[in-house]
């Protein structure tokens, strides 16, 4: 039990973060991944929400034909054959914000409808954050990554930010 | 008819209230009527009095499956007004004020139409320059209109956010002075009680089962009551008017889906008019009782269920608090559903049908309150002559073919877009 | 709220996704001039009480289009599939 | 006092002072409001709907109906609330409502004596004459002496949090059941949230003396399941509503220890709990009995006198009459009469049981068999009672009279999905239906009311709710547990040897066993109002009245009396109710059926729905990368959608008619520079990608070269315009589309819909790129040099990028993408740079461009360019217009196969009377055009629609007149034609004449060199 303000607090930074993204066409989706997963490290995640860290590359699906590579530099020249597929640089449209605190659970539970507890390290969850679509990536015990759309970034923020302030009187 | 007055309810209340006759009465269905009306609600009430009171017609039948009122008329959240702003439904929406503001009268029973007056809160200038648009129509149509600047609308609505953190400024408003509110239960009742002393049986609990055919011909209506012939039928049951149409072989563009409607705890008077919200689906009256009665949009999908769902409840809510804080400590005490009929393009469909002998009454999307005496009138026009009253020229069927469409919001089909 | 099993994103409430209406009308091909096939595809509607097939897309997740079929009088859900390799 | 030194789960050792209507009082930790006002000896409480009768508490428990009060001062007065449901905490300030000027002196009290003609549904037969507003004069006395409480116009001060809940098993009620079936469910491995409406966990158990085995079981219960790390026991939590989905609607209070939350507190906490499968332990609710003046203070359900007694250690009367047609209120006569008071039992029944009669002669009770309540006697309080018996007639002293009609399970909650609750004969009652997949019940709400049968039946439900929501692990083990044994010691010990919840059933239908007044007509026996509503003030003669004037569905009677329409929702009238209904129709009580239950279960707090959202957190802004600019360039800024634009700059003018048109013409003169960030972005990609532009616009793409852009539009499929926007090909098989920015979303999705639908086939990539780019446009005749100083790497040359070429290049290694496009007919160029620079590109072109006079314009500006050069947009495709009507048709140039084609030649769509665009140019010096405008012919009947109106105007400073744009009838569109513009609302009419609609350059010079 958190008491008061001073343990209850929770991280947020801001930064952006590269990405590119992969599609594959219907018709071909097993060459395409064949194609792209060395590519990528090596195996590629199956699940939507997946992810694989491989190589210091950060996959994860998500769609059922498309790839998010997510990279905190520039990211890498890869070239997917026309037939295959096609890949499109996304790196500038969303920003990733980073939450730690032990207070991170009630934060969350009243800014979308992910159910943290069952939420695996390392997976993540595309969903609506007042009405704002987001991806949620759980990336430790009590810190994720939220990737939002940038012109939505910061109001999202102040909205963690006031529920953050109500969170100090109920504890985690 | 037994005459309601300030007399009557002396003389019940000196004799233990026992002179009180039945409102309407519990006919059997007779074997054949020149007018069957299927529905009992607002709409088909009002036509067969219309009938009666206008054409003279009085061996009629409403069949109602389950009460009568039960429906719509019985759901909703009770505004009454006429901005519309296209050819097709602006007279006619005007027609059906007029009709109100003599209602109680015309029917011995007070069905307390309340004009207080609408305010629709603009948020941009550029949603002010719409509502004055809307209000010149109106007023070339000779209907009540106006358009208030910010003071104006805060004089009249103290109560709603006009500080800095407002998340949608007020610019100004919509007003029609003319528009308000009534009971909704004592139009079906007292459309049903002056019908009945025109003669019209009112059977309820009696649902349509299928239609009685002589060739091409629709001849009457199967019940669960029994074969009932009819010289006309006309279909009033909004949403379930692709259940109905079907068994008649119709094809309708028509989705059903709920609208949701909410009620707080009575307090004392607070919101002096109907109120709606420009920024987001909200809109507010308080009824006589004291409860805030409130809506929003449709619920989101194609349903019969007579209920909605939580996520439309915070929609409607937050758009309250939002445009009213001080409704945030005011409790809801019930919310409901009521099954809409939508069309293509928001307009309802009110004619004769494709099939001989069936005309339809349909299509009211959320704004078939205020349509009732008008659509009982035009309605009741059409079956007793054959042919649409020139009201509701524009509520054919084929608009959707010949691309006359009157969709007022320019959002196209269907439903789920609106 | 109906919870409506995205077949990639699993459960979710279901204004996650955006509402497309009936999906048992199959759209006339783009090079199709008949009137009649685009007026009944675009305006004629079965508008059932019971089983509906229905278009939802997960615009808050994965962005696919499903095809739910639902029950429109008790709200409960029968099936969801892909649009994609779902056969009309 | 009537608080006992003993007795109770309150603490003596914290006393809690509050008020009540000004005076000070004193409760302890643990009292709910009611029970310390009780224990303070306050007996009126509120007044009464309609008739103001005085009024007293009634239960103890969410289905009072009578002693509402307002809570707290200022903005955070909250009316309406039931006594019985406050949790006593310290300073809390009540009042009574509904009274003036005092609780006791009432003037509205004078209602009663007018009541004759106040009878159910009467202002429908009055108040309708002399004329046909006079309901208007009524309505204002009307509306004021209706509502209980008085709402504050301030907005609330409270702070309220909607957070979302998961769990495998949710257990609603905290009862043995309930607490049995959560125990199993967790014992087997379930995630379990608990759910209870009370501070307190334990339902109906707290009522038993807390030092008996009741309390034992209930405290050994708490402790197991505080040690389990997957349960959570949510106390002061409402269960208010079942949605679809297994979805229940939660209400968290807070406020426990202090009246105020702190700073940053939530006052309440909506919780959306999504379980995989829902237990349902919502117990049953005592129902009352109907006699004369049956509302006076004084008067409660027997198991509330029992509740006050046991919880609270309050003994509401010292001379107690039990009035009863059941078991169950013996073990109130008994605790009472333990308790010391003198206690007497008047049963309807012939023949109480031996053993009941056994124990109530051991504990000093007199039982009267055969005995009913005519009437009660007193004003503010029951002083006497007139009971009817074989022998006659019978009056009797006494303080308090308790009730109990036996039990209507708490089937609110299970009947929200539409599950209509089923008829049970044997218990006269109605049970739950057949519930969906996933939810169950347990306990009392199934109509088995002994406590054991609860627990085992807890257990049962808990360990079915754990086998659906995981069946896998449920089928490897069924977890055994010691289930703490609750034995049949508990209350008085029935006849049939079991606890004394059970109540035996009626001899005959509640009502006509204790009603007497007039059912079917017949009055009498007793003078004085039999009320079934309390709430409503809904007598039994208003039931009789409805049913004679043919208002007999249960629906049209519950609408024509209000009956069961009050904050309580009729939770101890309905019953009564029905089967008076059923009684007068002469009908079983199934065939008369049941109202419908609604959410919410108890009142929810319109701010606790909204939560957060609402001021500025109503809804989220959108912020374009140069947001910050426009702000600290002192910009006006203006929403739309959800963005925030600037809508003109001050520096140009404090007021936007001035602004606007100073910022128009430095365009012209110079050049201007605009955040059109907002504009929807959307990469498509694919080797399919052109013959999929080629379907969804009406023009071609299919032949546009690599590096070039091209305006383009697009249809619904019903034929009319849906949006606009120009498409550059960035690559052979990439396209860069533009749409508007209100149709953003709606055009993204529409996409994706034809590929996942309509043509999977077709190879296509598409996504929103919309954050991804900061855009802004550069206006006017410097505009390329503006360029070339900004960018000097790039060549910007007409030869190198001509009017809707493409310039490809990197601006601090982002991407950036130059198109020259033009909106405003001045050479224009708009730059599309990586969001993370949009700023300092913006700053760029500004730091470039200022010598060159270059200055930012906002969007009112970029509105009167547009309508200069005969641009349309928003107000001209306004979702009923065609490509016709918007002079669009020579796009659709292509053999077939877009979008909308075949209902775009809809009939109507040819009409000679549609309205098309037109110009339009004021032709009255000193005078000017207005947007809503309607246009009718010179010496034509002013009335009507019209034929056409205008839809946007600006003054040109270019032409110096007012120009516009408008849609008007074909017919009449003759260039050179004159119409007069009336605007009735500042009562204009001013002439303007119809031309073309590109009033600048027409032949695209500007642009294009």
């Amino acid at each position: 039990m958190a008491n008061g303000s001073e343990q209850a607090n929770l991280g947020i930074a801001s930064q952006d973060c590269g990405i590119v993204q992969f599609d594959g066409w219907d018709d071909a989706m097993a060459r395409f991944e064949a194609d792209l997963a060395p590519r990528l490290g090596g195996q590629l995640p199956t699940k939507v929400g997946d992810t694989t860290y491989q190589d210091g590359k950060l996959v994860i699906r998500i769609a059922p034909r498309r790839l998010w590579l997510l990279c905190d530099g520039p990211p890498p020249a890869i070239d997917i054959d026309p037939e295959l597929g096609c890949m499109l640089a996304l790196g500038e449209g969303r920003v990733r914000l980073r939450l730690s605190g032990q207070n991170i659970k009630h934060v969350l539970e009243r800014c979308v409808v992910v159910d943290w507890d069952s939420l695996q390290e390392g997976e993540g969850v595309q969903v609506g954050f007042h009405r704002v679509p987001v991806l949620l990536l759980r990336t430790g015990p009590f810190e994720c990554d939220l990737f939002a759309p940038r012109s939505f970034a910061r109001s999202l923020v102040e909205w963690i930010s006031e529920v953050e302030i109500g969170c100090r009187h109920t504890g985690p | 008819m037994y005459g309601y007055s300030v007399f009557s309810i002396l003389r019940n209340g000196l004799s233990g209230q026992k002179h009180w006759p039945l409102a309407w009465r519990a006919p059997s269905p007779k074997s054949n009527y020149d007018v069957v009306i299927v529905g009992g609600g607002g709409h088909g009430l009002a036509t067969a009095f219309y009938l009666a009171e206008n054409h003279g017609i009085r061996n009629i039948a409403v069949v109602e499956k389950g009460y009568i009122g039960g429906g719509n008329v019985g759901r909703n959240t009770t505004i009454v007004r006429s901005n519309y702003l296209l050819d097709g439904n602006t007279h006619f929406y005007e027609f059906s004020l007029k009709l109100w503001e003599n209602l109680s009268r015309t029917l011995n029973y007070n069905v307390m139409f309340s004009q207080r007056g609408q305010l629709v809160a603009a948020h941009s200038p550029d949603q002010l320059d719409g509502f004055s648009h809307r209000a010149n129509v109106m007023r070339l149509n000779g209907i009540d209109a106006e358009v208030l600047d910010r003071d104006e609308v805060r004089r009249m609505a103290p109560y709603f956010d006009y500080s800095e953190t407002a998340r949608f400024p007020i610019y100004g408003a919509h007003w029609q002075s003319r528009a308000g509110t009534a009971r909704h239960d004592a139009v079906a009742w007292g459309y049903a009680r002056a019908a009945d002393a025109h003669g019209v049986d009112i059977i309820q609990n009696c649902e349509v089962t299928g239609f009685i055919r002589q060739g091409e011909r629709i001849v009457g209506v199967e019940t669960t009551r029994g074969k009932i012939g009819a010289g006309r039928v006309g279909l009033a049951v909004a949403g379930h008017t692709s259940t109905l149409g079907r068994k008649a072989g119709l094809e309708l563009p028509i989705e059903s889906h709920i609208l949701q409607a909410f009620v707080t705890e009575p307090i004392k008077p607070l919101v002096h008019q109907t109120v709606a919200y420009g920024a987001d689906h909200f809109y507010v009256s308080q009824s006589d009782k004291g409860g805030l009665v409130f809506g929003g949009a449709l619920d989101g999908y194609n349903s019969y269920a007579q209920r909605g769902n939580l996520g439309i409840v915070r929609d409607v809510a937050e758009a309250a608090v939002a445009l009213m804080p001080c409704i945030s400590r005011l409790r809801i005490l019930r919310h409901w559903g009521g099954v809409m009929d939508m069309t293509p393009d928001a307009s309802p469909i009110m004619c004769p049908t494709p099939i001989d002998g069936l005309y339809l009454n349909g299509g009211w999307c959320y704004g078939g309150f205020k349509a009732t005496p008008a659509s009982g009138w035009c309605f009741a026009h059409t079956l007793a002559t054959g042919a649409p009253h020139p009201l509701i020229a524009a509520y054919g069927l084929d608009r959707f073919r010949t691309g006359r469409t009157i969709d007022e919001a320019g959002i196209g089909p269907f439903a789920w877009l609106q | 709220m109906l919870q409506i099993k995205c077949p990639c994103c699993g459960p979710r409430d279901h204004d996650e996704f955006r509402y497309a209406g009936d999906a048992s009308v199959g759209r006339p091909a783009h090079t199709d001039a008949d009137f009649e096939r685009w007026y009944r595809y675009v305006f004629v509607r079965e508008n059932p009480a019971g089983a509906h097939r229905e278009y939802w897309q997960h615009v808050m997740g994965c962005r696919q289009w499903l095809i739910v079929e639902r029950n429109t009088v008790n709200h409960t859900i029968l099936s969801v599939n892909f649009s994609r390799g779902t056969p009309a | 006092m009537r608080r006992l030194n003993k007795l109770g789960r309150i603490d003596r050792s914290q006393p809690i002072a509050f008020t009540f209507d000004g005076k000070t009082m004193t409760g302890f930790r643990g009292d709910s409001l009611a029970s310390a006002m009780l224990a303070n000896d306050v007996t009126i409480v509120g007044r009464s709907f309609k008739y103001h009768r005085p009024r007293g508490i009634y239960s103890a428990g969410p289905e009072e109906p009578n002693a509402l009060v307002t809570i707290g001062t200022g903005g955070r007065r909250e009316p309406n609330l039931p006594a019985t449901t406050v949790e006593l905490a310290d300073g809390l300030v009540a009042e009574s409502q509904n009274r003036w000027p005092s609780l006791k002196f009432d003037v509205q009290s004078i209602n009663s004596w007018f009541s004759p003609f106040l009878a159910a549904g009467f202002y429908y037969k009055t108040f309708m004459g002399p004329t046909r507003r006079s309901w208007m004069f009524y309505e204002h006395f009307i509306r004021k002496a209706a509502g209980l409480g008085r709402a504050g116009q301030e907005p609330d001060p409270d702070r309220y949090e909607v957070r979302h809940l998961f769990a495998d098993v949710a257990v609603v009620g905290a009862g043995p059941a309930g607490l049995a079936a959560a125990l199993a469910a967790a014992e087997a491995g379930a995630k379990v949230v608990l759910v209870e409406q009370d501070f307190l966990a334990g339902g109906y158990l707290l009522s038993e003396p807390s030092a008996g085995q009741a309390g034992a079981w209930l405290a050994g219960m708490l402790a197991r399941l505080a040690d389990m790390p997957n349960v959570s026991l949510m106390t002061r939590t409402i269960a208010f509503g079942a949605y679809d989905g297994n979805v229940l609607g939660l209400l968290e209070r807070h406020n426990s220890s202090s009246v105020d939350p702190r700073q940053g507190e939530a006052r309440q906490t909506l919780g959306l709990l999504r379980a995989k499968s829902i237990v349902y332990c919502t117990g049953s609710i005592e129902r009352p009995l109907t006699f004369a003046n049956n509302d006076r203070p004084g008067i409660m359900l027997a198991s509330a006198a029992r509740t006050y007694l046991n919880r609270y250690g309050v003994l509401a009367g010292k001379r107690v009459l039990v009035a009863a047609d059941n078991d169950s209120a013996y073990s109130a006569a008994i605790d009472l009469a333990a308790a010391g008071a003198q206690v007497t039992i008047a049963d309807s029944r012939a023949q109480p049981g031996p053993q009941l009669l056994e124990q109530a002669r051991r504990g000093g009770i007199a039982v009267r068999a055969t005995s009913m309540i005519a009437k009660a006697i007193g004003g503010h309080n029951v002083r006497a009672v007139v009971l009817i018996e074989p022998r006659g007639k019978t009056t009797l002293e006494c303080d308090l009279i308790g009730v109990s009609g036996g039990w209507s399970p708490t089937v609110h909650l299970t009947s929200h999905l539409g599950i209509k609750p089923v008829y049970r004969e044997d218990i006269r009652a109605f049970v739950p239906g057949k519930l969906g997949a996933g939810q169950f019940v347990a306990g009392a709400v199934t109509g088995s009311f002994t406590t054991e049968a609860a627990v085992d039946d807890g257990h049962r439900a808990g360990n079915e709710a754990f086998a659906f929501c995981d069946a896998a692990r449920s089928s490897q083990a069924q977890v055994k547990f010691d289930l703490p044994k609750i034995n049949a010691k508990l209350g008085v010990i029935g006849d049939d040897g079991n606890s004394g919840l059970r109540p035996k059933p009626p001899l005959s239908p509640a009502f006509s066993t204790q009603t007497n007044e007039g059912v079917g007509g017949k009055m009498n026996l007793a003078k004085g109002k039999a009320f079934v509503d309390l709430q409503m003030d809904v007598t039994v003669s208003d039931i009789a009245l409805a049913h004679q004037e043919g208002y007999q569905s249960v629906e049209h009677l519950k609408r024509y009396t209000t009956l069961g329409m009050g904050t309580d929702q009729g939770k101890t009238s309905n019953f009564y109710a029905l089967s008076a209904m059923a009684g007068l129709r002469g009908m079983a009580i199934p065939d008369v059926g049941t109202t419908t239950f609604r959410p919410p279960f108890t009142p929810v707090a319109v701010g606790a729905l909204a939560g957060l959202s609402h001021g500025h957190h109503y809804k989220p802004f959108r912020r374009t990368p140069m947001h910050d600019w426009h702000v600290s360039n002192d910009a006006e800024m203006l929403e739309t959608g959800l963005w925030m634009r600037p809508w003109f700059y001050h520096a140009s003018s404090r007021d936007v008619n001035e602004a606007y048109v100073a910022e128009m013409r430095n365009v012209r003169e110079a050049a201007g520079l605009m955040d059109i960030s907002t504009l929807g972005k959307i990469a498509v990609q694919g080797p399919d990608a052109a013959e999929f532009l080629d379907r969804v616009y009406v023009n071609g793409f299919a032949k546009l070269p690599v590096g070039r852009a091209r305006y383009g539009v697009m249809l619904r499929d019903d034929g009319i315009v849906f949006d606009d926007g120009t498409t550059t090909r960035v690559g052979d098989q990439h396209f860069f589309m533009t749409t508007s920015t209100a149709r953003a979303a709606d055009v993204m999705s529409r996409l994706e819909f034809l590929l996942d639908t309509a043509w999977p086939d077709l190879r296509v990539s598409v996504s929103s790129v919309s954050d991804e780019w900061a855009a802004m446009s550069v206006a006017g005749p410097k505009s390329r040099d503006i360029l070339a100083a900004a960018f000097p790497d790039l060549d910007v040359s007409n030869d190198a990028l001509p009017h809707m070429g493409l310039l490809e290049g990197r601006y601090r290694d982002r991407p950036l993408r130059i198109i020259r496009l033009s909106f405003s007919g001045e050479r224009a160029y708009e730059i599309y740079a990586g969001a993370s620079v949009g700023k300092e590109a913006w700053c760029r072109l500004i730091d470039a461009g200022t010598p060159f006079g270059l200055k930012p314009y906002g969007i009112e500006a970029l509105g009167a360019l547009r309508v200069e050069k005969g641009h349309v947009a928003g107000p001209e495709i306004d979702g009923r217009t065609t490509l016709d009507d918007l002079g669009l048709r020579r796009m659709a140039g292509k053999s077939s196969g877009f979008v909308g084609e075949v209902l775009g030649r809809r009939q109507a769509f040819s009409d000679p009377e549609r309205p098309r665009l037109v110009g339009l140019r004021c032709v009255e010096d000193g005078r000017r055009l207005r947007g809503g405008a309607i246009l009718f012919r010179p010496n034509e009947p002013v009335q009507g629609h019209g034929l056409g109106r205008i839809t946007s105007t600006t003054y040109s400073p270019t032409l110096d007149a007012w120009v516009g744009l408008g849609l008007l009838a074909t017919s009449a569109a003759q260039e050179g034609a004159e119409f007069i513009a009336h605007y009735p609302l500042k009562g204009e009419a001013v002439r303007a004449r119809v031309v073309s609609p590109t009033f600048l350059d027409p032949k695209g010079d500007w642009f294009h060199g």
